[in-house]
């Protein structure tokens, strides 16, 4: 099973890497990077204020939009893009364990995006704590944002996937969860916030409070750290899990 | 004497005729398809909404003293005035409704045909490009305009009855075209937007994404430059500001962003120059046929 | 020869939507044209032979084993799919090595492989172009490469002629009579007649979910009692020859062509006629142009069984 | 003359696709072949009025190429090769809004499609939307969208790919019908041969942008040398024997049909008194003429 899962994911990385669809997102995930650039002329002098801004960024940009368009995307298509490019049979047929196909695209995708928005993520973050180049505890917030965000990837994805095994019309569906539901729930009261993912993102993230953005934030009640962490891996396995039992189970028939 | 249909294939008699409008049967099937679309008919009518809600508010201002308890704020709701036909034409709601429509008729008008390869069948027809691409944008005329210009003449009209004199009219002459010029702009850019993102993919599932999430990225690019920059030149990166700044222009009204309002004019006009080239080089004669 | 494909009432539907119907059949080495109008339940068969998709009832072993899930044996078989779909954006050798990765093949043996199979659909000079560029038959041969790189016991193939050129076509022919003359079981599944008959007189003939036929066409056209054989004669003295044929009890039927030198006779006794059609064209000085059956082909026995 | 063209060229950027093609033709239907990349499809374009040619020019249905496109595509029909339809649309909708973008009156069409969609089968199918026709049916389709405007000149590209035995006949008799009973010029463009040979009574062979072969198909096929195919059953060792000692050279081919080269002073009934001496029964008799696969094999010089 782990052969097929690494040849499945040597396969589909490259080619992901391939496909224009990685170009188009390669750019949108560019963006903070230029912001950064901008920032880095505007606010020549306050460095302080540039941290708040940069938190900024990173949630709205990020969290909210970038991960989950990534997400949603290529999430969707592990499952929809053999069936509705009929190119399924090339791995049926092949002596490879339904799961593994699953896992393997899995890996293969969250790692593309993942690769994608830490290029982004660390020029921009790096351009913006420039005098701070030298400390330590810089590299130690990077290293925490990109865990944050890699969590993230890998839960949204798992779910995404989980959605394109079964639904016909998953991206719609993905919307509809990563826009409405994810951002809606922030205003809902008591324990309904544990229902979203991006819940525990945030919890996960410093707490800033004074930010512009902090409209955001000031329903958050976070949950601890730890407890976040496991949920969000429970949250991709489960649903992994769940994407290749249904992949296994489900016989798809191409209208011939 | 008795005769048998000829079997087999029978000729058509009839001529074949010069169409002054060899484009409308392209608009006619392309708002039949729409329609047929699920969920159409609920999302076309919930945008007349924002129209209802102004038409009541014409009828309130005519009725003033009734309502008196009822009004505290609102005042520009009532006073019937370019700033009211402003606030109508450019309130979020009604461009999102837009756009939700863009989604439902535009999307698929290129990329179904690129999808299904229909190109051919087109073009081996005396048909050529510009009438191809006139059907299709009148699709998005027809809809934007019934939720611009219609709605438009009808607030204005029935102001008039309403107010049983032509106060309206006399006061503010230029009103009606501009009424006319505010719809013929959003109309026009409407199309070219809808169509270059059409012709850019073959999966409708991907125009779609892109129709909906330029419009609302646009905006999150303002809201987060708007942050860091304060310059309000940087609204010229939101569709919507755009809209409601050459709204403003139009109808005369003091402008929302503090820049020349031309500026905006002359980015979707521009919008509208780069799609019409990438239109006109990705559907090509020759790729026709493969 | 024992059969490497067997399958047991298999049968398999979706919904209420009828796929195949209690077929129990075996497939020798060698090439089986499979054939059916469209609908008949041709490439449920094949998803079933591929363990693409579960049968309800019954069963298909290949090699004696169950294939649903034996992710072994798949490595035994080579399936070309129908549709024209392939992963656009990598090279032709690129989607080879990929494929043939999976197979758990060490890196050196998947290059020297994937050279192979470019080597023998001639895509060797086109290698490293995108398979976007490629034309329809290109995509076509490359696809028959990707069922043979991993040198399966067994080859499936879809539709492999459809989009090549008649030398294209050739060629394919060519490869896949090697093949067979290595000893390899090939099942191939065409609309086009004449090239299946260019290829094997063997055939499985499926219909509404059933095995209708089975076998060697010109067997099978014997045993078609319902449609006495057609024999069609051209010489210059039609009228005269059918003189001496009337008599005979096995004659059913004497038409005369429109153009007045041809003659067709329906009979049921080929091999009594045609003794009888030597000996008097030896006796009479009569000049025979030709001498043909119309319909002892595999158009003919499809059109009798599956019915016009 | 119903297509006629004079030393066509042209060619994409530096690959030159057409170099100097002379055609001419009329009436009935005429094949037209060559390996992928000889030219045909530019040839089609060219035709179409989508392309225009660098040099040379040409008529059809008397409508100058470069000039009256529109007059040509007014009255040709074309089916494309790929599967090409609009989902959403059910097919009556389909055909009649074709025949309406070819100047057809709305009314017309509308008739007309329904006649059409009889015609080529699709007649209890003709309300259904296209999205559920299988590939056979859009095959089908595209046939009627062609004809609905009542074309003169009909150009098919891969009619019978993708539709089943039974489709391809259906098909093949409309052609038959079209070309023959109806005075409709029909330019096939296919690679499978034994169609264009139930079709067709002219062929045109392209290979590398020029006309490697133009004809009547009786005439390109016709061997001058008497060769014969025979089946016999029966002992065919005593039967060759008997044969060669004739003169005759003889050799089988795979599915054990036997080619017999005579020698011109010879009499074929001598094949006959050979079956009889050596107790053979002659079941297939048939003076051979290269099949139409051969015939394309030596116009495009290769194996």
């Amino acid at each position: 099973m782990l052969k097929t899962i690494r040849e499945v994911f040597a396969f589909f990385f490259f080619l992901g890497k391939r496909s224009r669809k990685m170009k188009v997102f390669f750019l949108l995930s560019l963006l903070p990077v230029a912001l950064a650039v901008l920032v880095r002329i505007a606010f020549a002098g306050r460095s302080s204020e540039v941290m708040s801004v940069f938190q900024e960024i990173l949630m709205v940009y990020f969290l909210q939009f970038l991960i989950i368009i990534l997400t949603l995307f290529y999430g969707t298509s592990v499952c929809s893009e053999e069936i509705e490019g009929k190119t399924l049979p090339y791995l049926t047929t092949r002596p490879l364990t339904k799961g593994g196909i699953i896992i393997g695209k899995f890996a293969a995708y969250t790692a593309l995006s993942a690769l994608m928005v830490f290029v982004s993520l660390a020029a921009s973050y790096l351009i913006m704590s420039f005098e701070k180049l030298g400390e330590a505890a810089t590299y130690g917030a990077l290293l925490r944002y990109a865990g944050v965000l890699l969590l993230g990837l890998m839960a949204y994805t798992a779910l995404f996937t989980f959605l394109g095994t079964f639904l016909k019309k998953s991206i719609l569906v993905g919307l509809a969860f990563g826009f409405g539901w994810e951002t809606a729930i922030q205003y809902f009261p008591g324990s309904t916030q544990r229902f979203s993912i991006v819940h525990y993102l945030k919890s996960l993230l410093p707490y800033y409070s004074e930010g512009k953005f902090s409209i955001l934030m000031f329903r958050l009640e976070p949950t601890s750290p730890a407890v976040a962490v496991i949920v969000l891996l429970l949250i991709t396995a489960g649903f992994l899990g769940l994407a290749c039992l249904f992949f296994s189970l489900k016989e798809y028939m191409f209208e011939d | 004497m008795a005769t048998i249909r000829e079997k087999g294939y029978s000729h058509w008699d009839g001529a074949l005729v010069e169409r002054k409008l060899p484009w409308w049967p392209i608009t006619r099937t392309g708002i039949q398809l729409a329609f047929r679309r699920k969920h159409f008919k609920f999302f076309f009518s919930v945008s007349f909404l924002p129209a209802v809600v102004f038409l009541v508010g014409i009828y309130i201002s005519e009725r003033i003293e009734d309502f008196k308890f009822m009004i505290q704020g609102s005042e520009n709701l009532i006073k019937i005035n370019p700033a009211f036909f402003k606030t109508y034409f450019t309130n979020d709601f009604l461009l999102f409704m837009m756009v939700m429509l863009l989604v439902f008729s535009g999307a698929g008008l290129i990329a179904d045909d690129l999808k299904h390869n229909a190109l051919q069948l087109y073009f081996s027809r005396p048909i050529d490009k510009k009438d191809y691409f006139l059907g299709k944008a009148a699709v998005i005329f027809f809809f934007i305009l019934a939720l611009t210009l219609v709605p438009g003449l009808v607030l204005f009209v029935m102001k008039l009855v309403f107010s049983g004199n032509f106060k309206l009219l006399t006061s503010y002459p230029w009103l009606l075209p501009a009424i006319i010029g505010y719809s013929a702009l959003l109309t026009v850019f409407f199309a070219f937007y809808t169509l270059l993102l059409s012709a850019l993919s073959k999966n409708r599932r991907y125009v779609t994404i892109l129709i909906f999430a330029i419009y609302i990225f646009s905006d999150v690019v303002y809201g987060i430059t708007f942050g860091i920059f304060r310059s309000p030149y940087v609204a010229l990166f939101s569709l919507k500001a755009n809209f409601q700044q050459a709204g403003a222009v139009i109808f005369g009204q003091r402008l929302p962003y503090a820049y020349p309002g031309y500026l905006s004019f002359l980015v979707l006009f521009g919008i509208c120059a780069v799609s019409a080239a990438v239109l006109h080089r990705r559907i090509r004669g020759v790729e026709v046929i493969k | 020869m024992t059969a490497v494909i067997e399958t047991r009432n298999l049968s398999k539907w979706y919904g209420n939507v009828l796929g195949l119907s209690d077929v129990s059949l075996g497939i020798e080495p060698g090439i089986t044209g499979l054939l059916g109008p469209n609908g008949a339940g041709k490439s449920t068969f094949m998803k079933l032979l591929t363990g693409q998709l579960k049968p309800n009832i019954g069963s298909v072993s290949i090699f004696g084993r169950r294939i649903w899930n034996d992710f072994g044996t798949f490595a035994k078989i080579g399936f070309c799919p129908e549709s024209d779909a392939f992963y656009e954006e990598i090279s032709g050798l690129e989607f080879l090595t990929g494929l043939l990765s999976f197979h758990g093949f060490s890196k050196a043996e998947v290059r020297a492989r994937a050279a192979k199979a470019l080597d023998i659909v001639g895509l060797t000079g086109d290698k490293d172009r995108k398979i976007r560029g490629y034309s329809r038959g290109m995509r076509q041969r490359v696809k028959f490469a990707q069922a043979i790189a991993h040198d399966p016991e067994i080859i499936i193939l879809d539709e492999p002629l459809s989009g090549l050129d008649p030398l294209g076509k050739r060629k394919l022919i060519h490869l896949i009579k090697d093949y067979r003359d290595q000893g390899r079981t090939v099942l191939v599944s065409s609309h086009v007649l004449p090239e299946i008959e260019a290829m094997t007189s063997h055939i499985i003939l499926i219909h509404q979910g059933k095995i209708l036929a089975q076998g060697d066409i010109h067997y099978i056209r014997d045993l078609i009692e319902a449609h006495p054989h057609v024999i069609s004669i051209k010489c210059g003295d039609p009228r005269g020859l059918a003189a001496k044929f009337v008599n005979e009890p096995y004659v059913l039927k004497i038409l005369f062509g429109s153009s007045g030198d041809s003659l067709v006779v329906e009979t049921h006794k080929r091999d009594a006629f045609f003794g009888r059609l030597n000996q008097v064209v030896l006796e009479s000085a009569l000049r025979v142009e030709e001498i043909t059956s119309p319909d002892d082909n595999l158009q003919a026995v499809f059109d009798y069984l599956v019915g016009k | 003359m119903s297509l006629e063209v004079k030393d066509l060229h042209f060619s994409y950027g530096k690959i030159a696709a057409l170099s100097g093609v002379n055609l001419k033709l009329d009436g009935g239907a005429a094949g037209l072949l060559g390996p992928n990349g000889a030219g045909k499809s530019t040839l089609l374009r060219i035709l179409l009025g989508f392309l225009t040619p660098a040099k040379g020019d040409g008529k059809v249905l008397g409508y100058d190429i470069r000039h009256q496109r529109p007059l040509i595509r007014r009255s040709v029909g074309y089916m494309p090769e790929d599967d090409c339809f609009i989902a959403g649309l059910d097919a009556v909708s389909f055909t009649s809004y074709f025949g309406e973008l070819s100047g057809m009156p709305r009314q017309e069409a509308m008739k007309r499609a329904h006649e059409v969609l009889f015609y080529v089968g699709l007649g209890e199918a003709r309300y259904r939307l296209l999205d559920t026709y299988s590939a056979g049916m859009k095959q089908r389709l595209k046939l009627a969208q062609a004809l609905v405007h009542d074309p003169k000149l009909l150009f098919l590209d891969e009619p019978t790919a993708g539709l089943d035995p039974h489709g391809r006949q259906e098909v093949l008799e409309l052609i038959k019908d079209i070309s023959s009973a109806k005075d409709i010029q029909v330019l096939i463009s296919s690679h499978i041969l034994s169609d264009i040979e139930i079709i067709c009574s002219d062929v045109v062979i392209l290979n590398k942008g020029k006309v490697a072969a133009q004809g009547k198909l009786q005439d390109l096929r016709s061997i001058d040398y008497s060769l014969f195919e025979l089946k016999v059953t029966g002992d065919e060792g005593l039967f060759r024997r008997e044969l060669e000692s004739l003169g005759c050279r003889v050799d089988e081919t795979e599915d054990r049909i036997l080619k017999v080269y005579m020698p011109a002073e010879r009499d074929r009934m001598e094949i006959f008194r050979a079956a009889a001496a050596s107790g053979v029964q002659v079941r297939h008799f048939v003076k051979s003429q290269t099949s139409l696969e051969d015939l394309f094999a030596q116009t495009v010089g290769v194996d």
